[in-house]
């Protein structure tokens, strides 16, 4: 169980919205509401510690690279990675281009011999899924188009689940990077990680997991899921808006040139040419957001005092609360598995399309009542149309989100077939 | 009458559900002009064929699918354009653009008078993430009308 | 003249350092404290307003949306550009990166027929200065290694003022870029922006002006400047750390081709291909540093309240009262220009040499003495050698500094020489 | 004594004015390591050769330059290092790193017997950016020895 006050730490769920209705904030797969240790921990920094790091020799500096690199050892601690594999990145869409940019940069010739394991060319292929967010599809079409290698990907069945008995066929020798989402952030399916990962292994393809909706709300353990890279974003573990990271196996790290370029990440500048750091000062190029960076470590041991094992256990009971509930509204269709043998494999989520509503307009009646939800198609265009619609309605959930947050949402949605007139 | 109400008001809910205007038209016109646009939002778009026969808004035609209020905004659109003269037309959409802009406020009798049905969309000015459901429809006719005039077909 | 209580505005001022020293902070061209202000309206929209912008259709995520826009519109009046001309980025590296890697991908055939300006090949040219801090140089050495493209670059002299005598047959018809800093964040120089600027127009090559060390302390107008691109950072601007931007003309904007791929950036996307949207958007894939960003425009309204002309007149006082003192103390040598006729275009920092002494002892004593100063190559080695030096000790100022600090850095400085026994 | 003085202790301040070992010299030994390391913060640099008879180290020398700290360290270890058999030299860079994490904590009497001279160092564990200096030299000497042990000229 999660603490009974936990709500009391976070500021932001006091407020009220229209009309002075309270608010129910179930927007969280977007972005998470902050808990005080964090906001007090970036605070903090700038009121006492704030200077740049690495590079000064006063005592100001002396704090702030410590405050740096211990967040660096907490996030690394929270996945189960080293500290050295933790690279920080503006979000977790920047993690990803992180490495496909790489890829492309080692492609183009930099990087020299060491980035040789990294390039593509045609004839190689990189492989997705299609229930993939944008952040983890584009990177790699871009990649494709620089390099001239082919993107393929999984399909998914009519509950959006991937479909496996082709794997062996798209999952070939030829393919070199194989890049998937933990969880789906339209249909809350956690993904069939070790299947995955172990068909990558054996034809030597490198995997790039998106862990955006998986981090925040369950068990995480990079060297368990024996992963190459995962991507991750702060603002939706508690924690603050403008920072993210990527781990990636330290040597991979090591050998994969940097695509962003500048002070921090090299080792010697001449006019002609420049050789970087070691991973994962290389991707660093820049000052840092060190208070981000702070506030992000700071969510890490929130999240982690809390228990990962618990935080899922919240997050599953109101994902079922609201999928329940949701399955009684005739007229309301719930996009990902249905039924509660299907829903074993879904977390915190639940989205659900209104015959004959649109979403923007189910929103609006949702945000009249008080309850903030996502409406659109969520980043994830491809999934929709595979489902048929452009866009759906979205409810998800995070620790501080009540059973009766979760039961205000169903009662506002079964509202909304008879405001617009379309009840059955 | 709750902003909710005012924003979906009867008018708005009748051209949501049908809505005039729909379903492209050939035109056999001097000057044709297509428009097509995105809300990346939410992914509605909105494809809009204007033809215009000299200073005279002729045809205004359209197709693409979206939320109720830009369903609704651009049938009321079709009504009101279509067979104005360009000058009243642009006045038309200026009148429309000031409404988002009002944040709820109410038009003055002369506004009203341009904008017809179309002032049942006052309380969508209230809501910035609807503005742009409003104004789908709107783009694109302004877009067209531009591409109308380059064209000599 | 500046207030005279504005120190109070920032808490970090109020420090004490070694043995209980008050703070002499000299270390603002590395990162600069903020004030309450800044501080606030981060906090503020955490416990009140978070949530993802652009998305939403509820309350939160309109406030939050209409705080992130406005922002935009404050800090694109404080350099004079358009609001749809400015693109947030994580810091001025990213800025700067995001243009060459642009130019990059659109020669790696992204971004379509629309982008064809921006490609590069053998044969073209891009020329930077010696005066570049390394985020302005090795992203252009990149992007050569990528094209094919031939770096060239103008020289300094022994001053470290760039020399003009052979900008003709540097920047010539092959030129298709022109990259430069608008203050040395070393000598603290203000470049012959307009020189610069008309031959690079002579030639049709676009212009990149790295504003991290001017926007900060001096008025600038990017339509005065009459640039194509310039490049800031918010936390030497007295804004958060994680935050910058990219100012370029709008025209241009919607030309380029992104190097950062993901949600919020997208039209239309398909499993096999992405349409991109309009300038800014294009650019900011993935969640945007939202607080950060609020941040950065109540930063740029606090220095636009002070009054950037009275800004700049403080920190050439400062500069001058520094440098002054330098000349003085007997073997330490002064970086840039000497003398006060040579010190017209310096502005807001001194950078010495001690005669015999490493950089980082000057920095321990000085570091003893509660002062804060950066030691090292300040991410520009090249200038450094130029210079027959590896590394310097930079005393720089902001708004917050005062004659006392200076005078301060004087003193402490002077010790230096008799204490590693090196006096002449 | 003050921290700035407990770090620049004399011991140190001779070592930094007339540095021990410093050139390199050509080795006709059977295995020879070189390591190049860089302190990226300033740019200081240190080239260090390893010369091994059997299980003695046989010859440090080293190039370079850098800040006090960084000369009088790469000294030191010169001193301390040659000649030793490869365990001592190998508890010797154990003690060294363990002063230097100690935070400026005086190390007990059987470290402080192996470490001799590096002793004196005892005030830069104080200072985490210093640090760096002081192990610049034991850096380039632990992969110089790695870089010999491969090597069979
Ligand atoms: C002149 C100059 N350019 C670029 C940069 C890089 O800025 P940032 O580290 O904020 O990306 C700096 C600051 O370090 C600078 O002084
Ligand atoms: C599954 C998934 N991947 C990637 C992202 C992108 O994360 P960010 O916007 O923080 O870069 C998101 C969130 O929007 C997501 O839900």
């Amino acid at each position: 169980m999660l603490p009974a006050n936990l709500r009391e730490d976070f500021p932001l769920l006091t407020r009220t919205v229209r009309n002075g209705k309270p608010l129910v904030y179930l927007d969280s797969g977007a972005t998470a509401q902050k808990p005080r240790v964090v906001l007090d921990a970036e605070r903090d920094f700038y009121e006492a510690h704030n200077a740049a790091v690495q590079r000064g020799a006063h005592l100001l500096a002396e704090e702030a690279t410590e405050l740096f690199e211990g967040a660096r050892a907490d996030v690394a601690a929270f996945v189960g990675a080293q500290a050295e594999e933790i690279v920080w990145t503006e979000n977790a869409t920047a993690a990803i281009n992180l490495v496909a940019s790489g890829m492309g940069n080692a492609s183009a010739g930099i990087g020299g011999d060491e980035s040789a394991r990294f390039r593509l060319g045609p004839g190689d292929e990189i492989c997705v899924t299609e229930t993939e967010h944008h952040a983890n599809l584009v990177p790699w079409q871009a990649l494709a188009t620089r390099t001239g290698a082919t993107l393929r990907w999984l399909p998914v069945d009519d509950e959006g689940r991937m479909i496996l008995d082709d794997l062996d066929q798209l999952v070939t020798e030829r393919t070199r990077v194989l890049a998937f989402t933990h969880v789906s952030n339209v249909t809350g399916l956690i993904s069939p990680v070790q299947t995955l990962v172990e068909r990558a292994k054996a034809v030597g393809a490198f995997t790039v997991l998106d862990g955006c909706q998986s981090v925040p709300h369950l068990p995480v353990d990079v060297r368990a899921l024996d992963i190459d890279f995962m991507a991750m974003s702060a603002h939706k573990m508690l924690g603050p808006t403008g920072i993210g990271a990527l781990y990636g196996r330290k040597e991979l790290l090591d050998a994969l040139p940097p695509s962003i370029f500048g002070g921090g990440a090299v080792k010697v500048v001449t006019m002609e040419e420049t050789s970087w750091q070691e991973a994962p000062m290389r991707f660093e190029a820049g000052s840092q957001p060190v208070a981000q960076i702070v506030g992000m470590g700071a969510a890490a041991r929130y999240l982690g005092g809390l228990g990962m094992a618990e935080v899922e256990a919240h997050e599953r009971h109101i994902a079922a609360i609201m999928r329940e509930g949701v399955a009684q509204i005739p007229g309301v269709r719930l996009l990902g598995p249905i039924g509660d043998e299907n829903a074993r494999d879904v977390i915190g989520l639940a989205t659900v399309v209104v015959d004959g509503v649109h979403p923007h307009d189910v929103g609006q009646v949702l945000d009249d009542a008080g309850i903030a939800v996502r409406v659109g198609h969520h980043c994830n265009q491809p999934l929709h149309r595979r489902f048929g619609v452009t866009g759906s309605t979205r409810a998800s959930a995070h620790v501080y989100t009540t059973e009766d947050d979760a039961r205000a949402f169903i009662e506002a949605l079964a509202t909304v077939p008879a405001f617009f007139g379309v009840s059955s | 009458m709750s902003s909710l109400e005012q924003m979906y008001q009867q008018v708005i809910m009748d051209h949501a559900r049908e809505a005039h205007g729909r379903g492209l038209v050939d035109l056999d016109l001097v000057q044709v002009g297509e428009s097509h646009q995105v809300n990346t939002t939410c992914g509605d778009e909105i494809r809009l064929r204007v033809g215009l026969d000299h200073d005279t808004v002729a045809s205004v035609t359209w197709e693409g699918q979206g939320c109720s209020i830009s369903q609704a905004s651009v049938s009321v659109l079709h009504e009101l354009v279509e067979g104005q003269d360009l000058t009243d037309a642009e006045a038309t959409m200026e009148a429309f653009r000031a409404l988002m802009q009002a944040k709820g406020e109410a038009p003055d009798d002369d506004q009203e008078e341009i904008l017809g049905d179309a002032t049942a969309f006052v309380g969508v000015g209230k809501y910035p993430a609807r503005i742009k459901c409003a104004m789908l429809g709107w783009m694109a006719f302004k877009d067209a009308i531009i591409q109308a005039r380059k064209d000599q077909s």
